[in-house]
């Protein structure tokens, strides 16, 4: 989605969040299901996070989806290889707009320390990336820092950005088809 | 029928349908709250004060959601399996009796849609046709792992229902009805002529195994196989979004309500309470409300401490004690009641 | 197969008593424990609302330092950039110029200097491998952002302001360095 | 809106699904038209009155058997059309017979029932349960023992027929 | 509370003679012209059903309860035979990988 | 020919085509890779008739992150950074093991003092990896509340180690020659709290499942393997161990004075997920043990070995003292002298035997570096173990298998 | 625990039993090290697995190493054996040439050798005779090289954020 303030962009001229905007943005804020894509190291410190110490309940967000279209938002945490990549993109397709992902750790962002033939140089390569999280693996403080500033994006989003030219857009730019409308 | 009494009944209809619709959705936030505790974590709270708002949220995103049906799946079962679903769950509340009459003036209000007398088994009935909600919706995904559920779903519910109706049997054996209310009269007060009156005290085998059953029925844990996450993603809504799969889960959780109440209604004196006597008129029958719903959320909370307790059973297994060890036990336990009433009336003398 | 340490004890005991075929016992223990967690205080910080502190020697964002007199200490020698795995260290080299010196402490100083924040796997080699006592890591965390470019963190963020300065004293590696 | 209409209405939609259970070509969607049918059936023994009838009815098909056609045709997966087409003649045939019979049953049964109906007095009651009970354990109670016998037949035979299966794939 | 029968509201015991006789009728057809084995237990189902119909009517009809006993006693009969049919049907096509009738001619062998 | 006859000949035409559908309508099931019991990272093709298992297929590499190329290219020090990214559950036994494989190829002594740290970080890091592995057996089995229970004892873990390095799962523990730091007293005091607390929450997890029937019947009989083809497919670790092989590097070919310590080898029987499940149980009361008696046994002296050619000079010589900050140099750029030479180093790791397989030609960086990764070769005997059992089982032993998908795709 | 068996020991029974074959053997750490003729190796841990008293039955790990320099044989397969009732290691090299880096395959002997296997021909091009299933494991089947063989890189040359000339290699 990039920025908040490019929201305004996408709203087009003049568009403002109504006021049932603004409640179905809140309820959605605060039941973000999560889908954990979640493959090495950084997975642990996200088990850490659902754990009692940091608890990631609090935000409604215990009821994990492993089912794809039932996830609002993707956690990919952990390296994703050339050989996932394609598997990751399908995941994200196969989930129900409106969507997000977040992207943990160094690996999945930008590849980390593993500059190797084998990963893939960051996520963003084949799916939009909402928010990134560094660390290597970071610490749940900060896993639910990035799950923060989704919910921060999720509020300032309107229902119809979703069928936006720029988001069409952004999507095409990862080949990626638009579901249904 | 008069209009007046179609409208006082149409009336129940509404608070019934409502306060299920509520108690299901607080009951999700109720079990968010109390895995919580359980695990020493804080569970919702940033959804309103105490995240109260929680289910509304919940609610308000999956309603919001985009509504997607697999190109492969069968469209028109795809949207009537979750329907069935939350039908069933919901028509199963109306015969249970919530409390005495209440009165209005001349009215006189039953706190009860529809006294069948055949009330038991149009809640087992409805129990049976419960699964097709689950099988439908889980064959019409057209994906492995939902028939995987779906099949689990068939098979487990099929079976439990044996023992669950056997266990239903005695009980009807001692009151000689098969209408809840006359079951919960039969179990007036609390004590009475040297005996406990509720039916749990004369039958705790029959409302273990009850218990039991309604876990299955209702998948919960530790029958939860329908849908456990770590061996078939999402069972038979793996493939639901948006809010059909608020539907099932919806469901899911009115059956837990009404499971509770049933189990209330047949073994733990359904509106009676300690000292009853001593009240009478309205007052009886608000209180019989409060003493029943307490009573039905004791059970929901007992429903979720086993399931964040224990560990689930494997399939086989599943079927193993369903077949093997609680409709024998049933039987025999149905048997001894049978000899003790026939004793009781005389009949060996 | 025989034993091949003399230590050997055998776990895993597959027989159960009539106690344990019943179900019963095991469950109602099990339900007990998590009863009695029911009235135990929570365990969760807060985390928004309540920060934890971490150890002193937590490997957090870097920060370049400056000494008492507020002048960097960085040279650009380049050994924490060889001495990163990941990779993540960029800068470039400047002579100091004539009136300078306030600014900076040796001849050669960073003109720029990057860490890709997003690369970065904070091992604390780079800390390590500081000659100069410049580079440190904190206990602060790299906030996370929308955008990967935002991550590629300059100097203007990573030199610690002269007026806040960021405490690295309970740092075990910190030296302390006699003045020249 | 009158009970006749009501009646009437039932029984079409009870015929129509009832059709759809031999026309639909999806195996599962045969079952579930075959539910609706008991469903239908279940209304129609309520508007008789025999509300035990009906919901041992449901529970019975609805709830038990078609679950188990559902789910043996689950678990073989025959998700897939692949029936063989019965060809014209044979469907043809079929129909000509089936016509034929309906009109011989017609034509039996309407004249074994011309005689008026001699009501009797509890006839209200006599779908209800304690009706049907009394008559169960007194008048037919060998035929009831004789079908627990039954089912316990049954019940041995799947059971072994189960089993048998085990041994060959061992 | 009991409610009138139906036959007090005008509708006739013919009605219901026809519906079943064509329900029957249905079932018979559906015996005839499907192969899938499972679909012909399903419609000899329906035959019970149709006739479990007529017995229910007649009994309410003329007043008697006999005929609804007998629709227990069919029940009976069904379940039983649907059990022993289809793990006879599901033994058969473990062996044969199909449910088609035709090829039960090989039972013979 | 009789018709009897020619019906056969029939029957057999109409077999040979019917067989093509039994291959053809025996299901198959895609257990991964995002299955939620797969992390999303193994994919498991299963023939499945029913629910049961006839066959299965795998496919790993999924998160293969070429390891062994990278650490030819990355000085000896920074692979450190490398091994904590194996087994991320125990990341301090592979950097320690690391360490020790560079120290042996150097011949270099390590103090008493710093082989005793070393055995406490390994322990509580091997704790922490059978918490893991043993938590997600709950909740694989549906039990969530003991995962909940263990994970925050996890959390002290991760506290102690951040009190060590200042990280918590990728540690990056240690130098070549010992530690960077001594324990410090905050470290000791959160380490006496650990261990008074830690055995009660363990054994309420251990109440919770190890005798409940329900969790006994789900594991006893899952996934077994003899202890003859677990030594064929060359099994190492806790799964060797449940099928009866008392096989533990630490006992057989002691490192860092394991022969010090007083403890146990816990052996299963029939090496099934519940014998897997109470070997790891078993091992972290040893590790406990191991630990008290370290701490009692703790002697005085340094925490560091005297190289100054490898381990970095304190940073006061450095700024101060002109050889030290050359040796500084020469240790950050690599340009200490290597011998050459090949070597071989196993530890304990959390899954088994963690080999490094070290060959210098005395260069900056090793010419090959393998890593034995006992995950890797003992998750090819998945299919044998699943083969027959239920999709249930087959989840709860890919989880007490412990496949670390690091350690599995290198 | 100490070792039952010693490395001369070892080295002797072994020459005694193939004499030419072992075409060096070393310890280098106190590991003993021997180096034999490429076609022979599998006939010789078949005998050590069966050896009454050398039992040496457990592999412990296989892989390659690539040489680019020494021409003609090029690439190493390193098996390290164990005897774990000996608690005695042996590893066991073979070198085979760049053209034809044909080795046979212990997977008849060693079941775990399988992936082992299959990974040192993934990385280095190796190919065993007689392996059940010899395709890539690790990497895509679509990649056209052996990535851990010396001439190739490691990087995956689409980074754009890094500056080379500030790594010092």
């Amino acid at each position: 989605m990039g920025k908040i303030e490019d929201l305004e962009v996408f709203n087009g001229e003049g568009y403002q969040l109504s006021r049932l905007d603004k409640v179905i943005a809140a309820a959605r804020a605060n039941s973000v299901w999560p889908l954990p894509f979640a493959t090495s190291c950084c997975g642990i410190e996200y088990m850490g996070s659902m754990g009692s110490n940091y608890d990631v309940a609090r935000f409604g967000m215990e009821r994990m989806s492993f089912s794809p279209r039932q996830a609002d938002l993707l956690i990919v945490a952990g390296t994703i290889s050339k050989k996932l990549a394609p598997i990751l993109k399908q995941v994200y397709e196969q989930m129900s707009e409106p969507k997000w992902v977040l992207s943990v750790g160094a690996c999945a962002s930008s590849g980390g320390i593993f500059d190797t033939y084998s990963v893939l140089q960051g996520i963003d390569r084949v799916i939009p990336v909402d928010v990134y999280v560094p660390g290597c693996p970071p610490r749940p403080e900060q896993i639910i820092d990035g799950i923060m500033k989704i919910h921060e994006l999720v509020k300032h989003e309107g229902m119809r950005n979703r069928y936006s030219d720029e988001y069409k857009a952004k999507l095409d730019k990862y080949n990626i088809e638009v579901n249904g409308k | 029928m008069e209009t007046s009494e179609l409208i006082e009944k149409f009336i129940v209809i509404v608070i019934l349908f409502t306060v299920s619709l509520g108690v299901a959705a607080y009951a999700t936030y109720f079990e968010r709250k109390v895995a919580a505790w359980f695990q020493d974590r804080i569970g919702p709270d940033r959804a309103g004060p105490f995240g109260i708002l929680q289910p509304l949220a919940d609610g308000g995103k999956l309603f919001f959601k985009e509504d997607f049906i697999p190109e492969k799946a069968e469209k028109w079962l795809f949207i009537l399996g979750p329907g069935i679903a939350m039908f069933v769950a919901l028509m199963t509340g109306c015969v249970i009796p919530w409390s005495t009459a209440l009165e209005f003036g001349e009215n006189i209000v039953e706190m009860q849609v529809a006294d069948v007398n055949i009330g038991i088994l149009f809640i087992m009935g409805f129990l049976s046709i419960g699964v097709y909600g689950i099988m439908i919706g889980g064959w019409a995904s057209n994906n492995k792992f939902a028939l995987f559920g779906a099949i689990r779903a068939s098979s487990q519910m099929i079976s439990y229902e044996l023992a669950m109706g056997i266990c239903v049997i005695t009980i009807v054996m001692m009151t000689g009805s098969l209408s809840l209310k006359d079951i919960v009269v039969h179990q007036h007060g609390f004590w009475a002529d040297g005996y406990f009156t509720w039916n749990v005290f004369k039958q705790p085998l029959a409302f273990l195994i009850f218990f039991i059953c309604a876990l299955a029925e209702t998948n919960r844990a530790p029958f939860d196989l329908p849908e456990c996450e770590s061996e078939l993603i999402g069972g038979y809504h793996t493939e639901y979004g948006s809010m059909k799969m608020g539907f099932y889960l919806f469901a899911e959780y009115t059956s837990l309500f009404i499971s509770s109440a049933v189990i209330a209604v047949l073994f733990f004196g359904g509106f009676n309470f300690p000292g009853m006597d001593n009240f009478e008129g309205n007052t009886l029958a608000l209180l019989g409300i409060a003493a029943m719903f307490a009573k039905t959320f004791v059970f929901i909370f007992l429903f979720m401490w086993i399931r964040w307790t224990i560990p689930r059973f494997r399939f086989d297994q599943l079927m193993h004690l369903g077949w093997k060890k609680l409709i024998p036990i049933s039987l025999i336990n149905m048997l001894v009641t049978g000899l003790v009433i026939a004793y009781c009336e005389g009949w060996f003398n | 197969m025989q034993s091949l340490t003399d230590r050997k004890k055998v776990v895993g005991n597959k027989e159960m008593t009539f106690k344990e075929k019943l179900y019963l016992p095991a469950i109602f223990k099990g339900m007990g424990i998590t009863f009695s967690h029911l009235f135990r205080k929570h365990n969760t910080l807060r985390y928004p609302e309540v920060k934890r502190e971490f150890a002193p020697v937590y490997r957090g964002q870097h920060v370049l330092k400056r000494d008492e007199q507020g002048r960097e200490n960085c040279t650009a020698c380049g050994l924490c950039a060889v001495a990163c795995p990941a990779e993540a260290i960029t800068m470039v080299a400047g002579e100091r110029q004539k009136g300078e010196e306030g600014l900076y402490r040796e001849e050669k100083y960073a003109e720029m200097y990057e860490i890709n924040m997003l690369r970065c796997i904070f091992c604390g080699l780079c800390e390590e491998a500081c000659p100069k006592e410049a580079i440190f890591l904190t206990d602060r965390l790299v906030p996370s952002t929308f955008e990967r470019d935002e991550f590629i963190y300059g100097k203007e963020l990573l030199v610690e302001d002269v007026n806040l300065r960021i405490d690295i004293t309970k740092r075990q590696l910190t030296g302390k360095r006699t003045e020249k | 809106m009158n009970l006749e209409t009501i009646a009437i209405i039932l029984g079409g939609l009870t015929i129509g699904s009832a059709l759809m259970v031999i026309i639909s070509k999806h195996p599962v969607r045969s079952v579930l038209y075959l539910v609706l049918t008991f469903f239908m059936i279940s209304a129609n023994y309520i508007l008789m009155n025999a509300q035990f009838i009906a919901i041992v009815n449901i529970i019975v098909y609805a709830g038990a058997i078609m679950v188990l056609f559902l789910f043996v045709l689950m678990l073989l997966n025959l998700s897939r059309e692949n029936e063989p087409k019965s060809s014209i003649m044979v469907k043809l045939s079929a129909v000509i017979a089936g016509g034929t019979l309906f009109t011989v049953f017609i034509a039996a049964l309407k004249d074994g029932v011309a005689v008026a109906a001699t009501t009797a007095t509890d006839a209200d009651s006599i779908g209800l349960v304690e009706n049907l009970g009394h008559l169960l354990f007194t008048k037919y109670v060998l035929p009831f023992e004789v079908s627990s016998v039954l089912f316990i037949a049954a019940m041995v035979g799947a059971v072994l027929l189960a089993k048998r299966e085990k041994q060959i794939i061992e | 509370m009991v409610l009138a029968t139906i036959f007090q509201s005008g509708v006739s015991i013919e009605f219901y003679i026809v519906l079943s006789t064509i329900l029957f009728v249905i079932g018979m057809i559906g015996v005839m012209i499907r192969r899938n084995a499972i679909i012909l237990l399903m419609c000899i189902e329906l035959m019970l059903n149709a006739v479990n119909l007529l017995m229910v009517a007649f009994s309410t009809y003329f007043g008697q309860a006999d005929g609804q006993i007998f629709v227990f006693f069919i029940m009976v009969v069904a379940a039983a035979e649907a059990t022993v049919g289809l793990s006879i049907l599901v033994m058969a096509y473990r062996n044969l990988r199909t449910t088609d009738v035709s090829i039960f001619n090989k039972l013979k062998g | 020919m009789s018709t009897w006859e020619e019906e056969k000949i029939h029957d057999d035409a109409t077999y040979e085509s019917s067989l093509d559908t039994i291959d053809g309508s025996i299901a198959t099931l895609n257990l991964g890779p995002t299955h939620p019991a797969t992390h999303g990272i193994f994919q498991n093709v299963l023939k499945v008739d029913g629910e049961k298992i006839l066959g299965s297929e795998q496919t790993i590499g999924y998160i293969h992150r070429a390891f062994e190329k990278l650490a030819e290219r990355r000085p000896y020090n920074q692979i450190t950074t490398i091994t904590d990214r194996l087994n991320y559950c125990s990341s301090p036994i592979n950097n320690i093991g690391w360490h020790m494989t560079v120290e042996k190829l150097i011949g270099a002594e390590i103090p008493k003092r710093a082989q005793y740290m070393r055995v406490i970080i390994m322990e509580l890091a091997r704790i922490s990896d059978h918490l893991v592995c043993n938590a997600v057996i709950g909740v694989d089995t549906g039990a969530l509340t003991g995962f909940t229970y263990l994970f925050q004892q996890r959390e002290k873990i991760y506290d102690l180690f951040e009190e060590v390095c200042g990280a918590r799962l990728t540690t990056n523990m240690g130098r070549i020659g010992g530690f960077e730091r001594d324990f410090s007293p905050a470290f000791n005091e959160k380490l006496e709290a650990f261990l008074r607390d830690f055995p009660k929450v363990f054994n309420e997890f251990d109440t919770l499942l190890s005798r409940n029937r329900i969790f006994m019947d789900r594991t006893r009989g899952a996934g077994p393997i003899s202890a003859e083809r677990a030594l064929e497919y060359s099994f190492t670790g806790p799964n060797l161990r449940a099928a009866g092989v008392d096989y533990d590097v630490r006992v057989m070919e002691p490192y860092c004075s394991y022969e010090d310590f007083d403890f146990v080898v816990p052996v299963g029987t029939t090496g099934d997920t519940y014998d897997r499940f109470q070997v790891r149980q078993e091992e972290i009361r040893q590790s406990i043990r191991i630990i008290e008696q370290a701490l009692a046994k703790m002697p005085e002296g340094s925490y560091k070995a005297d190289l100054p050619e490898f381990y970095l000079p304190p940073k006061e010589e450095v700024y101060n003292n002109m050889e030290a900050l050359i040796y500084h140099f020469k240790i950050v750029m690599g340009e200490t002298p290597i011998p050459a030479g090949e070597v071989y180093h196993c530890v304990e790791g959390g899954n088994g035997e963690l080999g490094f397989y070290l060959i210098s030609d005395g260069g900056r960086t090793p010419y090959r570096l393998q890593f034995r990764r006992p995950c890797f070769i003992y998750y090819q005997a998945y299919p044998e173990m699943i083969t027959g059992s239920s999709i249930s089982d087959a989840v709860l032993t890919l989880s007490s298998m412990n496949v670390i998908a690091g350690e599995l795709d290198a | 625990m100490a070792s039952k068996l010693t490395n001369e020991a070892v080295i002797e029974r072994i020459k005694s039993q193939f004499g030419s074959d072992i075409l060096s053997a070393e310890t280098p750490y106190d590991f003993l090290t021997i180096e034999v003729q490429a076609n022979k190796q599998h006939e010789i841990i078949e005998w050590l697995k069966k050896d009454e008293i050398l039992k040496i039955s457990f592999l412990t790990n296989l892989g390659g190493v690539h040489y680019p320099e020494q021409v003609g044989r090029e690439f190493a397969v390193v098996y390290h054996l164990q005897s774990m009732t000996n608690n005695f290691r042996l590893r066991l090299k073979i070198y085979v040439s760049k053209e034809n880096p044909e080795v046979d395959t212990i997977v008849d002997l060693h079941t775990g050798a399988n992936w082992m296997e299959r990974e040192t021909f993934d990385f280095f091009g190796i190919t065993f005779k007689g392996h059940p299933n010899l395709v890539r494991i690790l990497n895509e089947d679509s990649m056209d090289y052996f990535p851990m063989r010396k001439e190739y890189h490691l990087e995956d040359g689409t980074r754009e954020d890094k500056d080379d000339r500030f790594f010092g290699r």
